[in-house]
């Protein structure tokens, strides 16, 4: 971290000028009479152009000159500081900020293209109810009153489905299902490994201990994509930057299908789909031989694990035994090293029992204390991620069915177009008999509300967040309006104020608030005792608390004491059936993967990460199945034809996904790749009908332990339907296409050199 | 053969100023509307972008370039035959030569439009000029395209002075006989030629120094329109020997590009007493000449990009055989390099038709050559990511079609206002027909001169 | 540049390093172990430099607009699947190769020599600069960049950006109409802000290291790619070209073979301003 | 064979040949429609000119109606209000700015005297709806240049200590003497560069700091080596900003150190300064 800290250079501060916006800019309106003209032409314009003044601007705020904002990153819960840059009252660029502790200053593409979002010529800019069976824009007098005739009373009927939820927006949550005196307030994100935080918490008592990459000298990961996918990416990349420094790391990953992590593997195992937990177990097996190892669990145990049969689960997980005998001996070699489970072997049909597993290495090779670190606590609980899975999804779902909840609102979360068809969640969503959406854009799920209120991107509201997986324990981000909203002032509201006024009607103890704002600092402020820190006042005449706005607020992110813990780890000896061999009508496994990109779909309306190529397969604009070589060459596939996918769920009630095939060696041969992200039937002219999302496909195959969907263990058949179509690759080349070898053609592009060498020859910089 | 008659030519030539077969009319229909729609498609591109036209990344360069070196290649044949062969005197070239003049002002004025269409920004156009400005911006004289602008404009405007100037007399001739609005026309044009000993003279010596100067304007040209490629480092247009390989093809296509015109003159304007089987032997013995030129040098370059063994170089020689390009390439190959071998056979080289399709063939394979040659290096360059193969869109094709269109009118209009045949040098022919054996009349043109002084010292 | 000025300066104005007298020369230096292909410069790019979104049936007929891409290969550069190894295997067991591509900033830049109204040229602190109001489109530098880095307005990309993305646009640098050729400029609109900045602070000749930071460079997650101020002694960019014996003027560098530094196709004598360094993997493993 | 006996002519025979060959030129012309040729030629030239865009003006504002007509005669010129304290963006920013409607009430409010004029009416009415004037840009750059108000000022104004209605008057006129704003110069790249091509010595980076002198040419160091034999190039007429002509310069070059010279040699013309 200290090197990150390091590339921070201080310097660059002095061009940014962080500051707070007081009131939501006076009137900011487009304007401040500098480049008021959007489009730079080339060409020499004949036209008379107008300058509008402000009419009365901040101090600050200086037409030509930008200013920078820190806010918190919305596109995934990981919680990344930005810098927003401003100009002439418009948000040009997100930047990572440097205080953040999660990313350092930088940010993924995701982030980056925050923007597009906040932008969005699909955003919706009027509430919306449904008549006589459509949807209808109405005013917001006819909004408040519809959603305080159906929420505005207490009903413990009412469900509350949001996404990831943190901060001050879940406290306000909390309080009006308290008021209302409803239970139902769950989470559903897919992209959270839920499956693997339950496993953690039964082996270090923490649900999210502290990984540290950066310390380890060989990391062992199964599935989990840290790189892309895993929780926070833009974080795990920059620890991973620190652990490729000389004297470096060593990563390997296993798992059925590449993802980016994998890519940059010194070594990539394919495993068998599902089996990531015997491979573990298997290692496990061969450190139980040793007493140095044993002595960390239990005598019969260990007793168990020397039961295994290494050549057996060789043949289970399709890798060499020698391989297998390879990664024990290196884990055995290189201390510390850090075992990672995610997505794939977390999602197979053992879900939990393959993390325990996983897991169950880090007790034994004694990395406990050394990369797999304790948190710390945090004061204030109630302001951390509340996260869920589908698991709480599709409780919820069945209550819906059995008609035992008749309003649901929806913010932040899309389950329409998550949810597997099997789930008929369409059906269970039209037996409620209100639903409402708190929502920027139209998608599946807000389309199907009968309510639709458009809140404000979260460049244009105040807010707080906590991340999903702090990186600091006790750092609470906090989001200032950057710019005047988009469309407006009366298009789009505040989340948090119309939640506020919500609240108002149920519980009058929050009367005294006038605005979300003004909750906001007052409630930061009665914090006040348990921040680290308490600025100075800097300026004359300024009060400790403008002070302490001022500060938290340029900042963009609050730090609170927190109380250190201690892990207290126990082995669990994970119970893994030999799973049922490939073979029948359905002889592949299909992996829905998700990518840093598009994500789980929800940002499949953004054109920007649209048109950046998927990492491996450099496919845009589209969906593509991926299929190894050898089954491809049994099957008699070839790059861009049309596939027929279809599994047991599906031909049930007789679907199938059609979509184009990408052959490619990093996956394993029983495996199919489909990546999320596509096949949304709503949501804007940029995601509606491109693709197919690999979800709907999915059986009904639930993990035995958490009871979440196992997404990752699905059988499919496929089929060759149509020959060589057209699919669009970064290369566009047909050339590069109809091998899809991409070969370096004997040009030294890109060229590798040993570990050792590296070594030998670099130093630090 | 049966001799011209002398008191024949002018009614002959003058004949085809008035009275062309049907056929012309059918012809210069055809192509107008080819022109029209070619302009619609212009305008379509102009409006929406170069996209419209489906080059793309790394085909910067298509179909629009290889027309552009065409046309400029075809316009090498008619200096080479009024030019070169005035120098070294071929008697038989004087009924063909102002056709192949005339079609070498057309060719190069079509070959000129294709850089302006290809430009992404129509409206800077005039920036390519070095014209001084306040802003003290000059072109970038390193870069081939501006040599190619002063090249052409040089040879467009030399090329329709040594036309106009070969024209004087016949012009004279045609003012004489004509009516109504050609009369001015001819008269202008004429500049008052009255046909006297001096004015011949001075005719003369501006008809050779024209032509002296002009053919090595002509090598140059094309050697600049070669150096387009061969000064960029694009594997396989990075080639020394381009220039001249330029030069032989371009001689190629143009003299192919005569016997097309030959064969179409001949029969559209009824000249089947001047363009006789004897010339077309002398066309086709020197095309057939020029083709085993090219054909040595087509294959040195092939045997030098071999031996270099430059990878990249290597790389696309081989794609172009068999990658995607390969059917033009061996398109290119057998109409350019084995189809000329039918004109080692005298029967061949003297039935009018079988030129006529000969030299379409011909023609057809150095249009591909062209393409080969631009696109092919483009498809698999020194990135591998970028590989990729484009062929040329509807737009490119339809504008190709329009060029031949806009050719063709340009120069049947041409041939019906003024005299395609060269009444007095033809007439010269004649004469020196009759008087065989005898010295050539430059020789005697000193003694001619003397004579003449001596008179007008006289009258003065 | 003045003709009678070009004229005059003949001989100098041909010297191999034109600018040597110059206090800046920006260069760049991408470590590609450190690179993990996720693409996060690839869309700072299109924030910052107003690239266009051309769609899906545009980026099929190869006209997408990504000054930066990220390229990869399954092998090594002779072709075998990894690294210390012949046969070929199942699976790309190494991971993949990711190389960041984008303007090399060339110091013997092809495509300058051949622009006819010299729209791209070569700035004094070693920019190619590609000067969009000057562009008349012939797009004869395309052909010639080795790199194919550089990207033809095909379209007038921008008249289908919808109300409001066009207010995200950034007003420190023009959006480029149709016929226009455009490619990374190393964020010359930050360049020029941080030259401006250190002439503010009172010392117009150093723009101190750091200061100046590509869009790319700025969010890397990794932080592989540095770019900086090659004449500057104690630039982070000058001192990983020197620790990895990368030396400008020439085509061929003299080093030992585990030393990572390398520009790609240096031997065509295009003097890139970027250095790559190779990626690493672990043999024993 | 044809040339060969002309070796042995005589030089009357040259002359008469050369006469010979004007005359005979010349009588062709004289025959022929010389008129309806050169007529032929102007024409084209005539097309060609009017091809060439003049676009210099084509932005010009001065005869449009702006939505109140704000006398600068009045707060420049009578009350010699500083133009920087409207424009205040001027010296840190790159556009100077138009002042924000509070700016223009801040003194208003105090000076009920002209509070009934119609334009004042008019400017409390925008005040009052909080609306942004809607002002017509008089100085519009193409979009695709670059220009910072910030730099110039900052050079001119805090460094060489000049009056601040002489250094804006360099490029705005003589706002003082103006009723409404309009534009008294080109603002053509020409017109930059008659300013900015004084400066080329060095480049961008090397830009000369000449210490005391503007339109000093080429010192890179702070002497300024000019001083004394032309005392007068630095006098600047806000109206008429003088530019030296190039013998001047030239001459001026020539007085330089080689070491400076060497400096000299090359400054081509950066584009990437403005144009980007």
């Amino acid at each position: 971290m200290s090197e990150n800290e390091k590339n921070s250079n201080p310097s660059r501060r002095t061009f940014l000028k962080a500051m707070g916006l007081g009131s939501a800019g006076g009137a900011l309106v487009l304007s401040g009479c500098g480049d008021t003209d959007l489009i730079n032409e080339v060409d020499l314009e004949v036209r008379k152009e107008h300058v509008l003044p402000n009419v009365d601007p901040q101090d600050f705020v200086v037409p030509g000159n930008e200013i920078y904002y820190a806010s918190i990153c919305q596109q995934c819960p990981a919680g990344c500081g930005t810098h927003a840059r401003v100009r002439e009252g418009r948000v040009l660029k997100l930047e990572g900020n440097p205080q953040s502790a999660i990313n350092v200053g930088r940010l993924c593409p995701m982030g980056q293209a925050g923007l597009h979002g906040h932008y969005n010529p699909d955003r919706l800019h009027k509430p919306m109810a449904r008549k006589n069976g459509k949807l209808v824009e109405v005013s917001w007098d006819d909004a408040n009153k519809a959603l305080t005739k159906h929420l505005g009373t207490p009903n413990k009927k009412l469900a509350w489905i949001g996404g990831v939820e943190s901060g001050h927006d879940a406290v306000l949550i909390r309080e009006y299902m308290d008021a209302i005196g409803s239970k139902n307030w769950v989470n559903f994100d897919p992209m959270v490994p839920e499956v693997g935080l339950s496993a953690q918490e039964k082996v270090y008592g923490e649900r999210l201990p502290i990984f540290d990459l950066a310390k380890a000298d060989l990391i062992v990961s199964f599935g989990a994509d840290f790189l892309g996918t895993w929780m926070s990416p833009v974080h795990f990349a920059s620890q991973y930057a620190e652990f490729r420094k000389p004297s470096r790391g060593t990563l390997v990953q296993i798992e059925s299908k590449m993802t980016l992590t994998g890519s940059n593997a010194d070594r990539w195992i394919a495993i068998r789909p599902g089996t990531e937990g015997h491979l573990a177990l298997a290692i496990a097996s061969l450190l139980a031989s040793d007493p140095h190892y044993a002595a960390r669990i239990p005598n019969e145990m260990s007793k168990a694990l020397k039961q295994i049969n290494i050549a057996e689960f060789a043949n289970i997980t399709d890798v060499p035994e020698a391989q297998i005998r390879k990664i024990h001996h290196h884990l055995t070699t290189r201390t510390p090293s850090l075992v990672l489970s995610g997505w794939s072997a977390e999602n197979g049909e053992q879900g939990e029992q393959a993390a325990l597993a996983a897991h169950l290495l880090n007790v034994m090779l004694g990395n406990v204390g050394k990369t797999v670190l304790p948190r710390a606590q945090m004061p204030f609980p109630d302001l951390g991620a509340r996260s869920g899975g589908w698991a709480k999804l599709s409780r919820v779902i069945q209550d819906l069915h059995r008609g035992k909840i008749d309003t649901v609102v929806v913010h932040g979360t899309n389950p329409l177009y998550h949810a597997p068809a099997f789930m008929e969640a369409k059906k269970a969503f039209a037996k409620a008999g209100f639903r409402v959406a708190f929502s920027m854009f139209p998608d599946e799920t807000t389309l199907a509300c009968d309510l639709v209120i458009p809140i404000h991107s979260s460049l244009e509201e105040w807010g707080s967040s906590y991340p999903l997986y702090p990186a600091k324990d006790g750092v609470l981000g906090l989001r200032q309006p950057t710019m005047y909203p988009v469309f407006g002032k009366d298009s789009t509201k505040a989340f948090g104020e119309v939640m506020l006024t919500l609240i108002k009607g149920v519980n009058p103890s929050f009367k005294h608030w006038g605005d979300y704002h003004a909750y906001l600092i007052d409630a930061l402020s009665s914090m006040k005792g348990k921040m680290a820190t308490m600025p100075k006042p800097q300026v004359d005449g300024e009060t400790d608390q403008e002070a302490l706005v001022q500060t938290m607020l340029s900042d963009g992110q609050v730090q609170f004491k927190t109380t250190a813990n201690t892990l207290r780890a126990s082995a669990i000896l994970p119970k893994l059936r030999v799973p049922t061999s490939p073979g029948g009508k359905y002889p592949y496994t299909l992996i829905p993967s998700p990518r840093l990109g598009l994500w789980d779909g929800r940002h499949a309306n953004l054109p920007w990460l649209q048109e950046l190529p998927d990492q491996l397969s450099a496919v845009v604009w589209d969906s593509w199945l991926e299929i190894h070589p050898k089954t491809a060459a049994k099957l008699g596939i070839k790059t861009g034809d049309k596939i027929k996918v279809s599994s047991e769920a599906g031909d049930i009630i007789a679907k199938s996904l059609i979509v184009d095939a990408v052959v490619i060696a990093s996956i394993h041969p029983e495996a199919i790749a489909i990546p999320l992200g596509q096949g949304h039937t709503e949501y804007g002219r940029y995601a509606k009908g491109i693709g197919v999302n690999p979800f709907e496909l999915l059986n009904p195959t639930y993990d035995d332990d958490t009871g979440e969907l196992s997404v990752a263990a699905t059988r499919i058949q496929i089929e060759k339907i149509a020959d060589y179509g057209k699919i669009t690759t970064l290369a566009t080349g047909d050339l590069v296409q109809e091998s899809h070898t991409f070969h370096q053609a004997g040009r030294k592009l890109v060229k590798t050199i040993s570990a050792e060498d590296f070594n030998r020859t670099e130093k630090e910089v | 053969m049966k001799d011209i008659e002398w008191s024949r030519i002018n009614k002959d030539v003058l004949e085809s100023l008035q009275s062309p077969r049907p056929l012309f009319w059918v012809v210069i229909a055809i192509c107008v509307l080819v022109v029209l729609v070619g302009v619609g498609a212009e305008k379509y591109q102009y409006d929406n972008g170069l996209g419209v036209a489906l080059m793309n990344r790394p085909h910067y360069w298509q179909l629009y370039i290889s027309n552009f070196v065409f046309w400029i290649g075809m316009s090498h044949s008619g200096t080479l035959l009024s030019a070169i062969l005035l120098l070294t005197k071929a008697d038989w070239r004087k009924p063909i030569y102002r056709f192949a003049e005339a079609m070498t002002l057309f060719s190069i004025l079509t070959a000129a439009l294709f850089p302006i269409i290809h430009l992404g920004r129509i409206w800077d156009l005039y920036w390519v000029m070095p014209y001084p400005n306040e802003r003290t911006i000059w072109p970038n004289f390193r870069s081939p395209l501006l040599w190619d602008a002063a090249a052409i404009t040089t040879y467009a405007t030399s090329s329709a002075l040594f036309l106009y100037v070969g024209m004087i007399p016949d012009m004279a001739i045609c003012r004489d006989n004509a009516t109504g609005w050609r009369k001015p026309l001819y008269t202008a044009l004429s500049l008052g030629w009255m046909g006297r000993a001096r004015e011949w003279m001075a005719f003369r010596k501006t008809y050779v120094i024209v032509a002296c100067f002009l053919v090595p304007l002509a090598v140059s040209v094309h050697s600049i329109v070669a150096s387009d490629f061969a000064m960029s480092i694009v594997p396989d247009w990075h080639i020394t020997s381009f220039p001249p390989y330029f030069v032989a093809g371009a001689l190629y296509s143009g003299c192919a590009a005569i016997i097309t015109l030959f064969v179409m003159l001949r029969y559209l304007f009824r000249f089947e007493a001047y363009m006789t089987e004897e010339i077309m032997e002398k066309i086709a013995k020197l095309t057939f000449a020029i083709a085993l030129v090219w054909n040595f040098l087509n294959l040195g370059e092939y045997v030098s990009i071999w031996y270099s063994n430059d990878m990249f170089e290597k790389e696309v020689l081989i794609q172009k055989f068999i990658g995607p390009y390969a059917p033009v390439v061996w398109g290119m190959l057998i109409c350019a390099m084995i189809a000329p071998f039918a004109m080692a056979f005298q029967k061949v080289r003297r039935s009018m038709w079988g030129m006529f399709w000969l030299s379409i063939v011909l023609q057809l394979g150095m249009w591909l050559e062209r393409f080969q040659i631009v696109s092919p290096p483009l498809a698999s360059n020194h990135e591998p990511w970028t590989w990729s193969v484009v062929w040329p869109g509807t737009i490119q094709l339809t504008i190709t079609a329009a060029s031949f269109a806009w050719f063709t009118m340009l120069f049947l209009l041409f041939c019906k206002v003024f005299p395609s045949i060269s009444m007095y040098e033809v007439k010269e022919m004649a004469f020196h027909r009759r008087r065989e054996g005898l010295h050539d009349e430059v020789e005697n043109i000193h003694d001619i001169q003397e004579e003449i002084i001596k008179t007008e010292r006289g009258l003065t | 540049m003045g003709l009678r000025r070009m004229l005059e300066n003949w001989s100098d104005l041909r010297k191999r390093d034109y600018y040597e007298n110059e206090p800046y020369m920006w260069g760049m230096a991408i470590d590609l172990d450190k690179c993990t292909g996720c693409g996060a410069c690839v869309t700072a790019c299109y924030v910052e430099n107003n690239l266009p979104v051309v769609g899906k049936e545009k980026f099929a007929s190869g006209y997408a607009m990504h000054w930066m891409r990220i390229e990869h290969y399954w092998t090594e550069p002779d072709d075998s699947p990894e690294i210390g190894q012949k046969e070929p295997s199942d699976h790309p067991e190494r991971g993949a190769h990711f190389i960041p591509m984008m303007c090399q900033q060339c110091n013997h830049a092809p495509c300058e020599p051949v622009c006819p109204v010299a729209a791209t040229y070569h700035t004094p602190d070693g920019l190619n600069a590609q000067v969009y109001n000057r562009c008349v489109g012939s797009r004869y530098c395309g052909n010639n960049c080795p790199f194919k880095v550089r990207y033809f307005n095909f379209f007038d990309f921008w008249k289908d950006l919808p109300e409001p993305l066009e207010q995200q646009l950034n007003p420190d640098l023009s959006v480029r109409s149709k016929g226009i050729m455009e490619k990374c400029t190393f964020c010359v609109q930050r360049i020029r802000a941080g030259k401006d900045h250190a002439e503010d602070e009172g010392h117009p000749h150093s723009v101190e290291d750091g200061t100046i930071v590509t869009a790319c460079q700025q969010t890397c997650p990794t932080q592989a790619i540095v770019f900086g101020n090659l004449k500057d002694k104690s630039s982070r960019v000058h001192q990983l070209w020197a620790d990895h014996q990368v030396k400008l003027n020439r085509h061929e560098q003299d080093k030992p073979e585990d030393v990572r530094g390398y520009r790609v196709f240096e031997e065509l004598n295009v003097e890139p301003s970027v250095m790559y360094m190779d990626r690493v993997r672990d043999t024993e493993i | 064979m044809l040339f060969k006996k002309n070796r042995q002519r005589g030089p009357m025979a040259e002359s008469v040949a050369e006469w010979d060959m004007k005359k005979g030129f010349l009588h062709m012309c004289q025959r022929a429609g010389t008129p309806w040729l050169f007529g032929l030629v102007a024409l084209t030239l005539l097309l060609a000119g009017a091809v060439l865009p003049v676009t210099a003006w084509a932005d010009d504002v001065s005869t449009a109606q702006q939505p109140i007509e704000f006398p600068h005669s009045r707060h420049a010129g009578k009350y010699k209000i500083n133009c920087m304290y409207c424009h205040t963006f001027a010296r840190r920013s790159k556009v100077a700015g138009i002042p924000p409607v509070s700016k223009c009430i801040g003194c208003h409010l105090h000076l009920p005297s002209v509070r009934n004029k119609p334009r004042i009416k008019k400017l409390f009415s925008y005040w009052e709806q909080k609306k942004p004037i809607p002002w017509l840009k008089v100085h519009d750059m193409p979009d695709f240049v670059y220009f910072t108000h910030k730099r110039h000022i900052q050079r001119f104004i805090f460094q060489d200590g000049r009056p601040t209605q002489q250094v804006c008057g360099m490029c705005h006129g003589d706002v003082k003497t103006f009723s409404v704003g309009r534009k008294v110069r080109a603002m053509t790249m020409g017109w930059c560069l008659s300013c900015h091509k004084q400066f080329q010595g060095v480049s961008d980076i090397g830009h000369p700091k000449p210490a005391k002198r503007w339109m000093i040419p080429v010192a890179p160091t702070d002497q300024a080596v000019m001083d004394v034999d032309f005392p007068q190039l630095a006098v600047m007429d806000p109206e008429h900003p003088k530019s030296i002509p190039n013998s001047v310069i030239e001459k001026l070059n020539r007085r330089l150190p080689d070491s400076v010279k060497a400096k000299i040699v090359h400054a081509p013309h950066d584009c990437w300064k403005c144009h980007f």
